[in-house]
């Protein structure tokens, strides 16, 4: 039996729901013309400033589209489900966006992102366009070498802190410092309590059974660092958060944002009840909370779990991470 | 018998069947190491080949090309650079010609395991769709005969199982990924199995 | 085997909810010394102003709390899982956020909430401050009797409503009167795909086989109107959408607020994919879209399945849905 | 032998004890017309009625007043504004005395229906919990045996199976709701079975 979605065609499902966001969001997003993959804040752009392009496969939403806006990114590219868009929208979306300065992409750590977004900067060069790329890397649980690590729910950290840069009009070597400044000081560890399934196949991606957690595992279902009986929420949070306090190396006194997020189809209430033990171990750890985030920020489809970002701050995060942003889907200040 | 830009339209037509045909068992495969989507990728990525190579004029680059194209506009991923420079390799080789001999599979074979090799920085032995491509590669130039490189495109993927993932989505699963199949090298070895038909003169 | 969820002991996941969110928006929302059941905006209450107090219980997050702020509610009586507060809450909100100017409270049509509701009203009139009540009625699918139907999703638009008119320091009767044309002008119906379950039993609250949906089912899971095979998203959408056109009655040219809103599990792909079709069907309606809300609003736990409202407008609800607010899970403006 | 504060106190605890036996047997009931969680309201309810109940001292009608205080804090939802104006009425009929004759407890009774009745606007055959205090009470001013007020009571909330709720939750299922039980209903046969048998003066 097919597993429970409102759907149509699964193959038709990313074009329906970018459909149903022009149509919600008609002020803050548009398709630029024969662009169909392409997501174009309506405010943002502008002569001179640098263009912040994101994107990558859907089935994250809000990830990516929900953080196309002013002070945040100028476009993003939109994949199928859970694949890396082709370069064709990313040259799209960079092309709409940029203002002369230069286009920083930005999009997590996976091979088939890094393959289409190196053609679509390789075809920007022919036309003239600079474009960079800074990779996030937050997920401290799927590698040793952050090199090497997954982008997940951090994005939003992340990209909020390259794109007020942008909107600061801060030249393109500086959008890129800070992008990479962000993305090194910003770390994730999530856990999923049941697959998600792909509006094609409808069908369990993975087997996980009732009873059973997988910490570790990455947005798109890749397998974690550890499979085991599901634990009271205080105490999969304090794995989460040994490991997180551990690699971030905070001292006390220092200050962090954070995320509590939904990997889709795990609500609110489970949220905050994870919020409440994570402000416990951070008033342990002797650490301020600058700013906390509760909700599906980036979601793996109707994978029920959770994951926890801690930003660490400094003075020049936490003002970008301060700076006014309008999304059609997150909005602050 | 040459190999002309009709058999080349049959061979794209197959292969979109084919992917069609094991979407759902090569999802399951990438469920236990990746993403789950690796079926719906060959899928979408053959049939749109096949819609481009199927509408496309000219000679058989021409027809590679538009395949390359159609492949990666439908479908982004890993597959689709993969495969997109795979079949712009290929299309280099068999050239601006109506036709070729049908040896010259042999060199699109190699062709292709060039242009996923250059495309994704990836050496045999890390457990990616190379492990098929590339014996079946060395095979082809060989000489070997068609059923011994579908052999051994498929042995190579058979020893993905062994592997331990070094590149690609399922690197980070470390020794976990030991036992699975790389569900790209599976795909691989079909498309290989259909190269060699024709390489027969069955198609 | 219980349900996955992230909790520790069902029987405190709500006051664990809570220090979540506490500690989550510190500049939002406190707690009353001695009130640990009533939330309260830290901006908004003043001398003068209505209080707008809402509540009903948890597990619909952000309803009711994440609509405490600045220009919408000024502050929610919680209850346990899907149970009304009792009247203590009630009044020690009402107590916290009045201004002299007299309590309105909102809550959804449901007998025990309007039974404790009541109680805290009388506890309240002995104290010398005016409660009044205005009841939501947005389900349509509940009654044929407008008066007898339940309150859901609809809640934001007629709270946002009220709580504008609240704002602007009108008058109790004014705020009353506005909260009541609000509802009246405000349908929702919604759709199940899944049972939800409590955090204290862990355990289905009801059954429905995958490969089914409830049409109609209420946001506790209360049986809906027709139960049938599940069918795709655009027919779900025009048998709710059928219902809803008929029962608001607008003419062309009429416009409308649309709130597409996950009952909890089902996440933003397919509550645009709805969208896309929602749009679509008032297009042909010939009703201008002011505003779209997609997202979780008014959440029944973990169920997957979703809601549709429209809020029939005219000038006066323009500008009140227009007004500004800031609450913890809900900004606009 | 009188019926003392001290029966009282272990009725209050029998009965939560009760309620947190019966609790996913209510709750499954609830889930079948109404949200699930009538097995949870009465076991919080009683569980805190009880602990109000046994830390109270004072008369009779202490004790009550403390049981309803405690039960409506804790529960809120219907069962909690029912439970505390049932109580407060059988406090009222208790009054200031530290103990009462046995057969008081069917005033109390009563009292308890009334309180139910007054609060919740209902009238038999609505299909909620007064189907059950309803005939248990009649039955009970009306001089019947303990047994046979246990037995009205139980044939009370087992006639709900075929009245179509007009009250409450799952008043909206119109001729849905035919064929279940209402969870109210049934809860309150057992609240009334266990004042019965201190009735009858074995508690
Ligand atoms: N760098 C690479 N070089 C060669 N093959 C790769 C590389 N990265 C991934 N692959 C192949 O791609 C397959 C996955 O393809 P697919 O599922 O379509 O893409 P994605 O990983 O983006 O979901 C893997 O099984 C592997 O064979
Ligand atoms: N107005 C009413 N009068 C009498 N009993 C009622 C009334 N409304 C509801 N009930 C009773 O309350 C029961 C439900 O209690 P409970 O599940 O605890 O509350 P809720 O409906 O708020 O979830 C019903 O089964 C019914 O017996
Ligand atoms: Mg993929
Ligand atoms: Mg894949
Ligand atoms: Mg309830
Ligand atoms: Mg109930």
């Amino acid at each position: 039996m097919p597993t429970q979605k409102l759907i149509n065609d699964g193959n038709a499902a990313v074009d329906e729901m970018l459909a149903g966001i022009l149509a919600a969001h008609p002020d803050h997003l548009f398709r630029p013309a024969d662009a169909p993959r392409a997501i174009v804040a309506r405010h943002g752009p502008r002569p001179g400033k640098v263009a912040l392009v994101i994107g990558g496969g859907s089935g994250h939403e809000p990830t990516f589209l929900g953080f196309v806006g002013k002070g945040l990114a100028d476009a993003a590219a939109i994949g199928n489900v859970f694949a890396s868009p082709p370069p064709q929208p990313a040259v799209d979306a960079a092309l709409a966006a940029q203002g002369g300065a230069g286009v920083l992409f930005m999009y997590g750590n996976y091979a088939g992102d890094v393959m289409n977004f190196d053609m679509a900067s390789e075809l920007l060069e022919m036309e003239g366009v600079e474009a960079r790329t800074v990779l996030t890397t937050d997920d401290i649980a799927s590698h040793t070498d952050r090199a090497k690590r997954r982008g997940v729910a951090g994005n939003v950290f992340i990209f909020k802190a390259a794109g007020a840069a942008a909107d600061l009009m801060l030249p393109l070597d500086e959008v890129e410092r800070i992008a990479r400044h962000a993305n090194a000081r910003t770390c994730t560890m999530g856990v999923a309590l049941s697959s998600c399934s792909l509006p094609q196949t409808r069908r369990p991606s993975f087997d996980l059974p009732v009873g059973e957690m997988e910490i570790g595992m990455g947005i798109h279902g890749e397998p974690g660092v550890r499979r085991g009986p599901l634990r009271p929420a205080d105490e999969v949070v304090d794995e989460i958060m040994d490991a997180l306090l551990a690699e971030m190396g905070a001292a006390r006194g220092d200050r962090v944002a954070v995320l509590v997020n939904s990997l889709g189809a795990t609500p609110l209430m489970e949220l905050y009840i994870l919020n409440a033990r994570v402000a416990q171990r951070l008033d342990q750890a002797g650490l301020g909370v600058h700013r906390t985030l509760v909700g599906p920020y980036c979601t793996s489809l109707d994978m029920a779990g959770a994951s926890i970002t801690l930003m660490h701050l400094d003075d020049e995060l936490t003002r970008l991470i301060d700076h006014p942003c309008d999304c059609a889907m997150f909005r602050h200040g | 018998m040459e190999f002309t830009t009709d058999d080349l339209k049959a061979l794209f037509h197959r292969l979109a069947a084919r992917m069609a045909a094991e979407r759902d068992a090569l999802c399951a495969l990438d469920g236990l190491v990746g993403d789950g989507d690796h079926g719906i990728a060959m899928e979408q990525g053959m049939v749109a080949a096949d819609a481009a190579v199927a509408g496309a004029d000219g000679s058989l680059q021409d027809l590679f090309n538009a395949g390359a194209k159609g492949f990666l506009n439908a479908v982004g991923a890993s597959s689709g650079p993969l495969y997109a420079t795979a079949f712009l390799r290929a299309g280099k080789v068999a050239g601006p010609r109506p036709a070729m001999p049908r040896d010259d599979l042999r060199q699109i074979i190699a062709a292709m395991r060039d242009g996923v090799a250059q495309r994704g920085k990836a050496a045999p032995g890390m457990k990616t769709m190379l492990d098929a491509w590339h014996p079946a590669a060395e095979a082809a130039l060989g000489g070997a005969a068609p059923d011994a490189i579908t052999a051994a495109a498929r042995d190579g993927a058979e020893a993905t199982r062994t592997m331990v993932a070094a590149i690609g989505r399922s690197e980070r699963l470390g020794a976990r990924s030991l036992g699975h199949l790389d569900p790209g090298a599976v795909s691989a070895a079909m498309v290989i199995e259909d190269i060699c038909r024709a390489l027969r003169g069955q198609g």
